[in-house]
């Protein structure tokens, strides 16, 4: 089991994009057994044997896991009963408990990772890649799939796997790559390392830590839920709660950190606060307004920063000039505009003014956003909606896909607002993340709000336990059931 | 609850159920024959005047012509739902269509309707891959792509019908119209139709309609109407049962998957788009063919949007395609063949569904949705009983009013493959 | 205009159709056949413009315009559509003469070749009468114009004047749209649904859409046609069904054609204003090619004097 | 890099003219193959286009096209294709031309009146596909495709005599009553014995500065540009786009109600079931070649008027008028080619060149600070 880590954007997926035949390198060689092979193709590697997982997944969710998995690979099996017992019988033997018939959109993360990793010995793969399999798992999922590995690794399969977290690369990995840049700085082996080193050696310096010590958490209230409850209407006709009973509450000063698997209403509960969709019951009071039912434009003239989740689909117009992007979201607010009319004119000279103090790398305002790095793009992101002094921030996934550096900017950026009274709504996928910035941990499951916790005293493997529904109530307290001690 | 098999992306209850909005076959037949008995109770309580209005709803010929106008229709949506089904949009069909009534007369009349037939669909497969080249190789957007192919398409055949039809005047050819092309041969079922005619003509209550109904399917049944009959079925197997179809519909789900999995996603997309072509060529064929002997500028008459919408109806599947093209087929061919008086009976009938639909909602306790349906029965009822015939400048309407009306209730429902409408670019996926 | 000397000597005949133009089976084929006629007995010369779908009064007026700056003359105008068009360009070349047909422009240099529509229709509403078994009997009309509405308010007076128990059921091919004149498909279905209701004899005034008509009568036995414009009796496409075609209303457009320019060409006496081709000029009639209505000529001839001596008023519209 | 540098404004005029070239070349072949000599009928619809009567004809017939692109384009520029321009502009049009007709007004009242009444109805007709889109999910391409026929089968119903028209029995026209001369619009003298230029040029110039602004220099404009550039973004931002969608269909069908009156108010002066149609799917054609851009739009409507012009003169000299039908066709399918490939090109050169500039500016910093260290 081989481990590659690196910074994002080192080039990781790109290196394995190779290996796998959806990209060509420039130059250089690629040995499969020791044969040198020229992979044009997916179809190349597959045939010999190389078979990849994807950092976002490939499958098409409507179609069955049966029919994901057969796609492509039709002459092994067939697609129909064959193939059904075949994947059966891959399922059991390493214990990934696959139902062929179920449709792909019904299953979670976890679950369409096992489909994804069946795909992949299906196709009689050798060696198997995996980009980031853990970044969207709970603690307990990632044990459940390093168990799933080993028992491949045991089978005598080759598996090269990418991931940030150092602490589980050193725990798993039998080997370990590092790269920068996009070329290799160094490989070492897991005993003879430690976190900090390997860290050093993906950065070239010190990593970051999201860690906030002082408190700046004040009495006066910004944000508060009561009883929401948000309901979706299936394709079926058939009506579910999406977020249910929902309570919270935000203070002048503090970060809220809630964690949950993907999927289980985080996204859900931002468009509700933003006025992206209409809850059915209960109300939403910011500043002292009730605001349940505002739209989402007087939320944001409100006071309601937001950084979205998915930045190319609710954050930016990539192929309008940076600019307007900065007009995006506050088209109503000066200086992008006065009476019904645009002031372009201001609106460039504000975006000057973003570019510099947040440091955006770009040779002007005139160039798309396409044309910026992700990172930066984000940089513009968090630098538009600071700049209009928000009350409540809310930040979804604010580093996801962004390099060290932005990262520790944007975490700067955020607890320096946090000090003049900002109240922050954060929502992370990164653990480390949400536990070193928030003043106060919730833990969604299912549409719920199940347990809350204290970010000085709780560790990942404790969250990650509620966020499968494993724990609930306060974390913290040892009255209340618990997973695993404290430290 | 075990560590790992728990949360649901989107859908945090009822894991693991197939979305149901698909209507089983068994349902489709109960509609119909609820329907049916509607109508006779229907025509039952009517006095005798209005009893043979009614009577027309179901009768042989009325199905008959319901059927040849549902075919072209329903196979330019055929087209579409290839083309959609692997993620293209095709809203060229119109302009595929053209061509195919144009190239399929073109051919016809100067060999035999068989080689007209093979003309039009290469020419409307033609057509698909101008669309093809345009909206995968270049990746123009498939609307202003199929935009574009119908006007080329209406340009193209009416300079190609002034050069090669005008010199043919005196065989009956003309800048707008071809010379006349021999029959294709038409089926009738020897004895059974002759049975069930005689069954229906003697109105008897249900019995008649339903003689009525498969009389019309079994008499005057053109060889073009088997194919396309067979096509439907053949698609269904295709797209859903063989490895081509799921690679196919794979590349309108999620094409970089496809990729990812060593499917060639452009190949299957130019195939799936001339095979759109294809089919929309054959349905201007059966116009040009079947429905009349010759090419006719502007005979299409926009059914290629129209099998689009009925597409759209039929939720991208060949069954429910079939009742959307069905259904404007009937619609168009009652109020052509009958005019006012069949509509107004049509009216009570749609009343009476309308009522049933305000009673279903009601119950599902959607009020303000079923006051309006049922407002609605109420005003259609009378309607009926103020007037005694639709005035018949009026009637054309029809079957536009019946496609609003069906997309209006059943559009919210739909499931457009997931990736359909969407640029691709090999190797640009995330 | 730019170049007026070309004006000066005459080019020859100028006719512009209407949108379907030569070829389209129907009147502008009829006009096409009066110019053809009229260009190889006078031994002149010619030039056919045709309307397309789409073209806007200005465009219309351009084509009349060049054919008069060409020096064309008489330049005729096929259909009333040319209506306005024609007056414009009458009054901006008043030395050519003009013939307009199926309209009347009201100028001196003008020829309007009208017919009597409904003249014509009223004795094929009187044969109808007549002929029909069923008493019931049907109109297709290729668009609901009120040229076409001529045909059936004359067709139904003579049906009912005849057989007053008879009942019309008359349906557009298309509404609002002279497309519904080139739709033989859809006048086969209009056709085949008032035959299953037992209508035994239609009479079609749709153009092209009429074949399809006439092919529907001619598939089932004891059943009529009535065909429209020339005598469809010898339309070659028409050929298997003509043991259908009980009559048809010749409307003798190409005759009025022919003799306007004839006047213009060769009597040098150009016809002006309003040329009225009704019955008694023979503009339009019934034919008896087949010989099926020869068993009710007398009654046919009644009908036509009485309408001649002014003795019927013939209905010009349908409402 | 500066607001407007060469390489962009090439790229804009690259593409059109690429599209031109090679639609000429295609239709060339295609006149060749069918045994005609391609560049003599190029000469003649030049020679014929560029006269003094020509240059009045198109641009009276621009202004028509001009104001349907704008109508067209206002529904593309948020992504939404308005095919029922044709029968909304019909509707319009009859609609005003009976208000007109019944009304005797002084002009500077009853002309705005006739022009809002033609909006109006307009608007109302395209929002019932609006209507159908927002609360019920019907694509607006099928709806209103079906409008397009219920216009035409409601205006044949209208359009009787004794109903909202009259016949002529003399001339065989049902019309409605025609606008007193009082409202009639001003027409444009151009000189010599030529037929003047239609007025309603001015107020088709107007739509266009109109749109312009609107898109460009206003809230509203940014906010519908922006669903038009990703409608996520655009309802994450704060942009209702279910209201938007309805507002455009609006707006769009407000400007289809104009397509009519330039030949109203200037030249038919009655509403006759020869009243042209059609033009709603030009108005998508001059649209789809000016880019959305109202001067873009322009120019594509001139051409558009010129080859119309240059057909009617084609078919004189012995040629096949509907080889333009052919040509606009090619111009179409080429164009939109080509605005595709130097998109693509244009973004991906960006890229690179912001790639390259930052990289530029990395080393100078890295210099820099090796100075400084
Ligand atoms: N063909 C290309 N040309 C130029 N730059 C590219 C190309 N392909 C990828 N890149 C850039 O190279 C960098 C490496 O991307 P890659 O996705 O491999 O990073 P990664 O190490 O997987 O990061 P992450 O942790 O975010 O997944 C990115 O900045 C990407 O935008
Ligand atoms: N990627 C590109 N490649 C080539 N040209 C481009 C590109 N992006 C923009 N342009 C050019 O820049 C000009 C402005 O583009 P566009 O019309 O999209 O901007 P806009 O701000 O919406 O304009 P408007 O003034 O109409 O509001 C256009 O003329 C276009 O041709
Ligand atoms: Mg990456
Ligand atoms: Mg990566």
């Amino acid at each position: 089991m081989h481990a590659l880590v690196g910074e994002n954007g080192a080039g990781k997926s790109t290196l394995m994009k190779i290996l796998y035949g959806m990209q060509r390198p420039d130059e250089g060689t690629i040995a499969i057994d020791g044969a040198p092979v020229a992979l044009h193709s997916p179809a190349d590697a597959i045939s010999r044997g190389v078979g990849m997982v994807h950092q976002h997944f490939m499958l098409a969710d409507n179609f069955t896991v049966l029919e994901n998995v057969v796609l492509g690979a039709e002459k092994l099996h067939g697609i129909g009963g064959k193939a059904r017992a075949r994947i059966k019988e891959i399922s059991d033997a390493y214990g990934l408990g696959v139902r062929p018939d179920v449709m792909v959109e019904d299953l979670g993360v976890a679950d369409r990772q096992r489909v994804e990793i069946l795909k992949v010995l299906y196709r009689g793969a050798r060696t198997l890649i995996l980009d980031e399999p853990t970044a969207v798992l709970v603690p307990q999922e990632v044990d459940a799939l390093f168990a799933n590995l080993r028992d491949l690794k045991a089978e005598g399969l080759t598996v090269l796997f990418i991931s940030h977290k150092l602490g589980e690369v050193l725990s798993v990995a039998d080997d370990i790559t590092v790269i920068r840049r996009g070329t290799t700085v160094a490989s070492v082996v897991p005993s003879e390392t430690d976190p900090r080193r390997l860290a050093e050696l993906m950065v070239g310096s010190e990593l970051p830590s999201p860690e906030t010590r002082e408190s700046t958490v004040t009495d006066t209230e910004m944000l508060r839920l009561d009883g929401v409850r948000l309901t979706a209407t299936d394709v079926d006709g058939v009506e579910r709660a999406v977020l249910d009973d929902i309570a919270l509450r935000i203070r002048k000063g503090e970060v809220l950190g809630i964690a949950g698997v993907e999927g289980n209403g985080q996204a859900e509960l931002v468009e509700a606060i933003m006025g992206m969709r209409d809850p059915d019951a209960g109300t939403i009071t910011l500043d002292g307004t009730d605001i349940s039912h505002a739209p989402t434009r007087k939320r944001r003239e409100d006071g309601i920063g937001y950084i979205p989740e998915d930045r190319h689909r609710h954050g930016l117009l990539l192929e309008a000039p940076l600019w307007e992007n900065r007009v995006l979201g506050h088209v109503t607010e000066a200086p992008n505009s006065k009476g019904g009319l645009l002031n372009p004119a201001a609106a460039r000279r504000d975006t000057q003014r973003i570019v510099a103090a947040y440091d955006v790398r770009t040779p002007g305002i005139e160039v798309t956003a396409a044309s910026l790095s992700g990172g930066n793009q984000q940089k513009l992101i968090v630098g538009r909606e600071m700049s209009h002094h928000p009350k409540l921030l809310i930040a979804a996934h604010p580093t996801r896909g962004v390099d060290v550096g932005a990262q520790a900017q944007i975490w700067d950026q955020i607890r320096t607002a946090r000090r003049e009274g900002l109240a922050v709504l954060l929502i992370s996928a990164d653990l480390d993340e949400l536990i070193g910035l928030s003043d106060t941990l919730r833990v969604m499951y299912r549409g719920r709000l199940v347990a809350d916790a204290d970010p000085a005293t709780i560790t990942p493997e404790e969250l990650g336990s509620a966020m499968t529904g494993a724990a609930s109530g306060h974390l913290e307290s040892p009255a209340v059931e618990t997973a695993g001690g404290e430290d | 609850m075990s560590a790992t098999a728990t949360a649901t992306k989107d859908t945090p209850t009822a894991p693991g159920k197939k979305p149901g909005s698909r209507m089983s076959v068994a349902t489709v037949l109960l509609i119909v024959a609820g329907a049916l008995v509607a109508l006779s109770v229907l025509r039952a309580l009517a006095g005798a005047t209005q009893a043979s209005a009614f009577e027309n709803i179901t009768s042989s010929g009325q199905i008959g012509a319901a059927l040849s106008m549902a075919v072209p229709i329903g196979l330019a949506g055929l087209g579409g739902l290839w083309a959609e089904r692997a993620g293209v949009v095709n809203i060229g069909l119109e302009g595929m269509m053209i061509l195919g009534t144009f190239f399929g007369a073109w051919a016809g009349y100067q060999s035999n309707p068989w080689v007209g037939v093979l003309a039009g669909v290469l020419g409307g497969a033609v057509g698909g891959l101008v669309h093809a080249v345009a909206t995968v190789t270049f990746g123009v957007d498939h609307i202003i792509s199929g935009v574009a192919i119908n006007i080329l398409a209406l340009g193209a055949t009416a300079y190609l019908a002034k050069r090669w039809f005008e010199p043919l005047s005196d065989i009956g050819g003309s800048p707008k119209q071809s010379p006349q092309v021999d029959d294709i041969a038409s089926f009738t079922v020897p004895g059974l139709s002759d049975g069930l005619a005689t069954v229906e003509n003697h109105h008897w209550f249900l019995v008649s309609d339903l003689a009525g109904l498969l009389g019309g399917l079994v008499t005057d049944i053109s060889a073009l109407t088997i194919v396309s009959i067979l096509l439907f079925a053949g698609t269904f197997f295709v797209l859903w049962k063989t490895s081509f179809g799921l690679r196919l519909r794979s590349c309108g789900e999620n094409p970089t998957a496809a990729e990812s999995l060593g499917v060639n996603v452009y190949l299957y997309k130019y195939a799936a788009v001339v095979v759109s072509g294809g089919l929309a060529g054959l349905g201007g064929v059966f116009l040009a063919l079947v429905r009349s002997h010759i090419y006719n500028e502007g005979q299409t008459g926009g059914r290629g949007y129209i099998g689009l919408a009925a597409m759209l109806f039929g939720n991208w599947r060949p069954g429910g395609l079939a009742m959307g093209a069905g259904l404007f087929g009937y619609s168009d061919a009652l109020q052509l063949r009958n005019g006012g008086a069949t509509v107004h009976a049509l009216l009570l009938l749609v009343a009476f569904g309308l009522a049933l639909l305000a009673g279903r909602r009601l119950y599902r306790k959607r009020y303000v949705a079923g006051a309006v349906s049922g407002g609605a029965a109420i005003l259609l009822v009378l309607w009926y009983a103020l007037t005694d015939t639709v005035a018949n400048d009026l009637v054309p309407a029809t079957p536009y009013i019946v496609t609003l009306l069906v997309m209006g209730l059943a559009a919210q429902r739909l499931r457009m493959p997931k990736a359909n409408n969407k640029p691709y670019r090999k190797g640009q996926g995330t | 205009g730019s170049s007026s000397e070309e004006a000066t000597k005459n080019a020859g005949v100028g006719l512009a159709y209407d949108v379907g133009g030569r070829g389209d089976h129907s009147f502008n084929d009829s006009a096409a056949k009066g110019y053809d006629r009229a260009l190889k007995d006078f031994k002149v010369k010619g030039k056919e413009l045709t309307a397309k779908d789409g073209d806007t009064d200005a465009d219309r007026y351009d084509k009349l315009a060049s054919l008069a700056e060409a020096g064309y003359d008489p330049v005729v105008g096929v259909g009333y559509a040319w209506t306005p068009s024609l007056t414009k360009a009458a009054k901006k070349y008043p030395d050519t003469d003009f013939g307009i047909v199926d309209s009347v422009v009201d100028s001196k240099n003008v020829a309007s070749l009208v017919s009597a529509e409904h003249e014509g229709s009223y004795l094929a509403g009187v044969a109808a009468g007549l002929k029909t078994k069923s008493d019931k009997v049907g109109f297709i009309g290729g668009t609901d114009s009120a040229l076409i509405k001529k045909f059936a308010g004359g067709f139904q007076q003579g049906l009912k004047d005849t057989n007053p128990k008879a009942s019309l059921d008359v349906q557009w091919v298309q509404v609002g749209s002279p497309k519904g004149f080139g739709m033989p498909d859809r006048g086969k279905d209009i056709a085949e649904g008032m035959l299953s209701n037992k209508v035994d004899v239609i009479f079609s005034a749709a153009g092209g859409s009429g074949a399809g008509a006439i092919e529907a009568t001619g598939k089932k036995k004891g059943t009529w046609s009535i065909g429209v414009d020339g005598d469809q009796y010898y339309d070659k496409g028409l050929a298997p069904y003509k043991n259908a075609i009980l009559t048809s209303m010749v409307k003798n457009v190409d005759g009025s054609v022919y003799d306007f320019i004839k006047s213009v060409v060769k009597t040098k006496k150009p016809e002006h204003g309003v040329q009225s081709y009704d019955l008694k000029r023979g503009g339009v009639g019934l034919s008896y090619s087949g010989g099926f209505i020869d068993d009710i000529k007398p009654k046919i001839e009644t009908a036509k004097k009485k309408i001649i001596d002014g003795k019927i008023k013939v209905a010009d519209t349908y409402k | 890099m500066k607001k407007f540098d060469k390489e962009r404004v090439l790229l804009a005029v690259a593409a059109p003219l690429l599209a031109l070239v090679a639609a000429f070349l295609l239709t060339a072949l295609v006149l060749a193959a069918t045994g005609k000599a391609p560049f003599d009928a190029f000469g003649i619809m030049f020679d014929y286009g560029v006269k003094a009567d020509s240059q009045v004809y198109i641009l009276n017939k621009a202004t028509t096209y001009y104001l349907a692109g704008l109508a067209v384009a206002i529904g593309f520029r948020m992504n939404l294709f308005n095919i029922g321009v044709d029968g909304q502009y019909r509707l319009a049009a009859f609609f005003a031309a009976v208000v007109g007709g019944a009304l005797g007004l002084p002009g500077l009242v009853q002309i705005p009146l006739i022009i809002l009444v033609a909006m109006l109805v307009g608007a109302m007709w395209a929002s019932i596909a609006g209507l159908l889109k927002v609360y019920r999910g019907v694509s607006e391409v099928i709806s209103t495709i079906m409008l397009n026929s219920l216009s035409s089968i409601l205006i044949s119903y209208l359009l009787v005599d004794g109903r909202l028209a009259d016949l002529d029995k003399q001339t065989n026209i049902v019309a409605t009553d025609p606008l007193p001369s009082s409202s009639h619009f001003f027409t444009i003298p151009a000189g010599g014995d030529l037929d003047p230029i239609w007025g309603f040029i001015v107020v088709a110039a107007l739509a266009g500065v109109g749109f312009w602004f609107l898109l460009g220099r206003t809230r509203f404009g940014f906010d519908l540009r922006a669903v038009g550039r990703s409608e996520s973004a655009a309802q994450a931002s704060g942009v209702d786009v279910r209201r938007m969608v309805l507002t455009s269909m609006l707006l769009s069908g407000a400007m289809a109600g104009l397509i009519g009156m330039p030949m109203l108010l200037n030249d038919t002066h009655q509403f006759t079931s020869d009243f042209p149609a059609g033009i709603g799917f030009t108005g998508i054609a001059i649209a789809l070649l000016g880019r959305n851009n109202p001067v873009g739009i322009a120019l594509a409507a001139v051409l558009w008027g010129f080859l119309e012009r240059g057909a009617n003169r084609l078919e004189f000299e012995g040629y096949d008028k509907e080889i333009v039908g052919v040509m606009q066709g090619v111009i179409v399918l080429c164009v939109v080619i080509a605005y595709e490939l130097v998109r693509r090109y244009g973004l991906k050169r960006q890229q690179q060149r912001v790639g390259a500039e930052l990289a530029a500016q990395a080393r100078t910093s890295d210099s820099k600070k090796e100075v400084a260290v």
